[in-house]
């Protein structure tokens, strides 16, 4: 199959919707820019021009409502901000509007919105620029909430998501933007709620969420030199969450890791902790592990970036300890994933 | 200022009425403990609804507040339903999920209203601007307070609407009060419509008691939004006669006087077209007993038609928050 | 002792506090109007009047920032909001200011605010009043975030967050407000971050939270009637959760019921879930149960309301399942806790 | 407008010209990758915050975006401090925890800088309004662009502010740009300080690269400030010579011309100021040499101080979250 990139994935889904519906419109700060999102709003940019891929005023709490709006009108609306923290400004928008339009109103009013929002790490962009407030989302009932992690799913979740009927939240890390990988040509849809079992492991499950999902990956392959099969479950959507798959799983190695980009207070790593050992407690063997933020919000100096952020070596010792009891010798060869470099 | 058409002006004089009965009927009702939902009542301000709603057809939009009752009728909601919902029955318009505060009617235009004082400002918005997608000559209208005019979503809201051109009124039903607090204890200078005019809107300041002037300044708003000038900001000028919520009046409380109330009283926007109806001999008074012969039928009937419908299913909880 | 009511136990904590500091001042919309937050400003109102009790303009998100920076600059300062729901109009304010200005700061600069505000329940208040969102803040390093259940707790608590040198989110259930209980007089603290062995008991651990502690109360009362021994946690706070006096508890009675207000999915019912299971996994004889509300919006019918929160019952027949593996027989004589009447 | 002294002027440019300098000095040394955090510059902005900044005292108020050296500079934050923030160094004025969009310096009264657009004008409010209720005559600063006053927060802000009659300054640094997108693409109407107007607020539009302008349009609203007059609105013509972030320019990337950007960096404030000075002998060439070698050196030391600083502790993850 034909490789391309997570942008230009978003990119080939936004515009096969906005081919098969006239309707749907793009908004957002600056969206229709040279740089046009990072690239992944180029394409419709091109095809459909300024008047579906509407600049806007620095407004993000009006705009979003605009968004609702004319979403509620008929007009499926994807609305980009460059950091999931902008949405902090609409946050009653989404939460008070968004969410509760159609259950308020008896099921009469479906409101067809994406918000499509990055989050940023790395190159010191500190406390403001680079939280993960998935979580945030995903205690509200009414919301969808997907968190591609590959190419091919920020094709097929994204293009799902424009045609569901109900307000999507879509996070995207900033480092996937360059990943490449294999994406179906054409209409592809990736179902929202649906995790994804990437590699079958016996010994260990590892729950993994958006970025995570790639160090999730780099672990398996470390433990596999200590004989240790991890299976690596892409989460993929965090509300509503698919139990069944992680269940499923869990029942098959009795050891679950959970492998979060967002602070592990009351995150999502918290929910499907909690969710396993309610529905699974006699599966399990040992505690299930949460590797996440630490409860601090994020310093700027690399120095301290350095050690904030879990690493691939955490999985590695989580899955040794859930498996032997011990985290043994410091892991050798962790690769590094590619970081993002500044200036923005 | 052309004048009206008797048929005009008898069609707002009976929807002016029957909102003032169906609020005064909920009023009277409400000890009774059947409408278990906070009723924000808007008795004294029928006029502005009623003068822009009789221009609008049912593509036309409105998005409303938590004082949502007014807005429903005017747009022409069932009161059937309405007092069904109110009782919180399945056949209310929101199958009794919503509640007073939320009364919706899509077919009718009507496209709810938010507990969030200012929550519905860029809704509205956001219909016009599909209008101006789709080029279609139609209006939408985001009525709120003077409390709502001071969430920064009324400017960020503005600012957008005008940029765009779209069809959008914000019709500002100022009453003086939010809850408790004057508007001079929360606003810097108390002429809203000017901070329209710095974002080049078209702005006005109008006497929202007198439905005459209401609907003359509106249906200049109107034609501009249809013809795609964008958006008018109007200010009305009206009074709350009830409490802030609930059916009581509210003098008792301590933070405005009778005597305030009163004066407004006196503006009464229904008594003052009835008044000139009857002297220019445009309605009889045997028609006024009528009109309000067969409202009381009609009220009469809502309640009896909410008492009788059923409750909704427990497992209800869980349908419809997907669509 | 004498005893006063939740709201005027508020109102006391308050004005101690202004009393000491003449720097400390109240902000919030028609705060200072005759019903005065439902008594609890009227002793503060009375004795200082409006230039320390400040009516403000309907802007949440500035009205937040400006208390924000009061209090940066000196004047710690209590924002009132009427409903949690107007918080989402500032959590930009809260979550990327408040939070971090200290910490990205280097330490320079506290925040002494604190950000009271009520949960609505009942009178058919419908989806946009009766949320309950303290797991959004509690999953923000940077903030402390307090729910009083009691009496005693509502003066404790509200002077110690008042004194605090951080933002620190207080959230009161409505029902709370005419609860009437013994306050002790004079200056009284009690410390942010400590739960509150409320009852103990040998067989299960309820934390509860807000008023659901009220709910665990009554359940321990039923479950007596089996022999069963219900340990009641009252958390009082949920940043920073008080880790070592719940794992205690469950240490010694290896069951553990969480009763919460809120939302189930990723609400502090998983977070409490998930560090026990972590922390205690060999000492749970079983799963954790969470009560808490299902995954949909508050319904506005009272026939809704009825089904939508969960009921003492339900904690009672947790406490059964984990004692004894059977839900027993539908429990008799649950007391019914006073209900909030409208019209508001 | 009374002249300036020599000795106002000679500071004026003087700190006009550090900051030029120091940011400068940023850009070419960022591609060394030292200095790891996404950097704003100023580089054509420095009159608006030295103009203003050249009249306030330790005890006045700044606050800032994440366009902040110039501010920080203007406020005498010290160089080396902010030079080791960028480096990420346990030095820096943060500690290293808040890198070039957190510039703070607490005793000099600069109360730092948001990296969220509109952020910081309500806690300048704050300021205001404490020093409203402890009756200090001071001042405080809101410094945010023209993309910053399209939040809602401006408007919430301007009303509170004049409600209460705070002293605080809405100083808005317009550069025509936010990010990649203009004004015009934005804004309805692009006179932003009639809004101002429309709060009751004096408010006016002024040439942000000339200093001399700026200082006396910031006099006057200092002192209505310090007397309790309330506040100013002052929009800040001006322009950005680099790119929106990072140390490049830009014009390769297509949304504005090299002729437009020709056009302001004849304007470039610092050039005009010292061809005025120099005319009039109020300036010597050697003076001015002599400046410039000073801040070389300043400069250097600054880079060097950083260079040598340690990095925090591990540990300081976990410092400073509570106060
Ligand atoms: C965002 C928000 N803030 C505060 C409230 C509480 N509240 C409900 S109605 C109201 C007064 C609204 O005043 P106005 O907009 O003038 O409308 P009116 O009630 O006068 O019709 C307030 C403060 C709310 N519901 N939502
Ligand atoms: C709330 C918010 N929205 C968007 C952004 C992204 N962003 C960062 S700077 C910027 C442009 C700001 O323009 P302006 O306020 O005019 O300041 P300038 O950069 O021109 O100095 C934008 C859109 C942000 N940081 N915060
Ligand atoms: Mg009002
Ligand atoms: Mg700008």
């Amino acid at each position: 199959m034909r490789k391309i990139k997570y942008s230009e994935a978003l990119g080939e889904a936004t515009l096969l919707a906005m081919e098969e519906n006239s309707r749907v419109f793009l908004m957002g700060e600056g969206i229709d820019d040279p740089k046009a999102v990072f690239g992944s709003t180029l394409s419709a940019l091109k095809k459909f021009g300024p008047s579906r891929v509407m600049d806007t005023p620095l407004s993000e709490n009006a705009v979003t409502g605009i968004g609702i709006g004319a979403a509620i009108e008929g007009n499926p609306c994807v609305m980009i901000h460059m950091r999931v923290e902008f949405l902090l400004y609409a946050m009653d928008q989404i939460v008070n509007h968004a969410a509760k339009w159609n259950y308020m109103f008896g099921g009469t009013m479906p409101v067809p919105i994406v918000i499509r929002c990055i989050v940023g790490r790395g190159w010191g962009q500190a406390s403001q620029h680079s939280q993960s407030l998935h979580a945030l989302f995903a205690h509200i009932p009414g919301l969808k909430v997907i968190l591609p992690a590959t190419p091919a799913d920020a094709k097929g979740l994204l293009y799902s998501a424009i045609k569901d009927p109900n307000p999507v939240i879509c996070i995207e890390h900033r480092w996937l933007y360059d990943k490449v990988g294999e994406v179906p040509e054409g209409r592809y849809e990736v179902p929202i709620g649906k995790a994804n079992v990437l590699i079958p492991g016996k010994d260990v499950t590892c729950v993994a969420v958006s970025h995570q999902v790639h160090e999730a990956l780099a672990a398996r392959e470390l433990l596999l030199k200590d004989g240790i099969e991890l299976e690596v479950i892409d989460l993929r959507t965090v509300r509503p969450i698919d139990t069944a798959t992680i269940l499923n799983s869990v029942r098959k190695t009795g050891r679950l890791i959970i492998a979060d980009t967002a602070i592990k207070t009351c995150g999502i790593s918290a929910e499907i902790s909690a969710m396993v050992t309610e529905q699974a407690f006699h599966s399990l063997k040992e505690a299930p592990v949460r590797i996440a933020l630490p409860d601090a919000p994020t310093p700027c100096s690399p120095a301290l970036e350095e050690v904030y952020y879990p690493k691939i070596s955490d999985i590695v010792e989580a899955g040794r300890r859930l498996v032997t009891g011990s985290t043994g010798d410091a892991v050798q060869n962790v690769p590094r994933l590619v970081a993002f470099q500044g200036p923005f | 200022m052309a004048n009206l058409k008797s048929d005009t002006l008898k069609s707002l004089y009976t929807k002016m009425l029957r909102i003032r009965r169906v609020e005064e009927t909920i009023a009277d009702e409400y000890p009774n403990k059947e409408m278990k939902c906070p009723v924000h009542l808007s008795i004294g301000q029928e006029a502005v609804p009623v003068g822009i709603c009789e221009q609008l057809s049912t593509a036309d939009r409105v998005y409303s507040t938590h004082r949502c009752h007014a807005h429903y009728l005017a747009k022409d909601g069932s009161v059937p339903k309405m007092i069904a919902e109110l009782f919180g029955k399945v056949t209310g318009c929101c199958r009794g999920k919503g509640g007073s505060m939320h009364l919706v009617d899509h077919e009718k235009g009507m496209m709810g209203s938010s507990a969030l004082v200012g929550g519905t400002i860029p809704l509205a918005v956001g219909s016009a601007l599909s209008f101006s997608i789709e080029k279609k000559p139609l209006v939408s209208i985001a009525f709120f307070g003077d409390g709502g005019s001071e969430e920064g979503l009324f400017y960020e809201s503005m600012n957008f609407a005008a940029l765009k051109k779209l069809p959008v009124i914000f019709a500002i039903e100022n009453n003086q009060y939010a809850t408790y607090s004057h508007q001079k204890s929360r606003q810097a200078t108390t002429d809203i419509y000017k901070r329209g005019d710095s974002f080049g809107i078209p702005s006005a300041q109008v006497d929202g008691n007198d439905v005459e002037t209401v609907y003359h300044t509106a249906k200049e708003a109107i034609e501009r939004g249809r013809k795609g000038q964008g958006p008018t900001v109007i200010e009305f000028q009206t009074y709350r006669w009830r409490d802030h919520v609930g059916p009581s009046t509210d003098i008792e409380v301590g933070y405005r006087t009778q005597a305030e109330l009163d004066g407004w009283m006196e503006k009464c926007p229904i008594q003052r077209l009835e008044t000139k109806l009857l002297a220019q001999g445009l309605l009889t008074p045997r028609e006024r007993d009528e009109i309000e012969a067969k409202i009381k039928t009609e009220i009469a009937e809502a309640f009896a038609f909410a008492r009788e419908s059923r409750y909704p299913n427990p497992s209800e909880i869980y349908t419809d928050i997907y669509a």
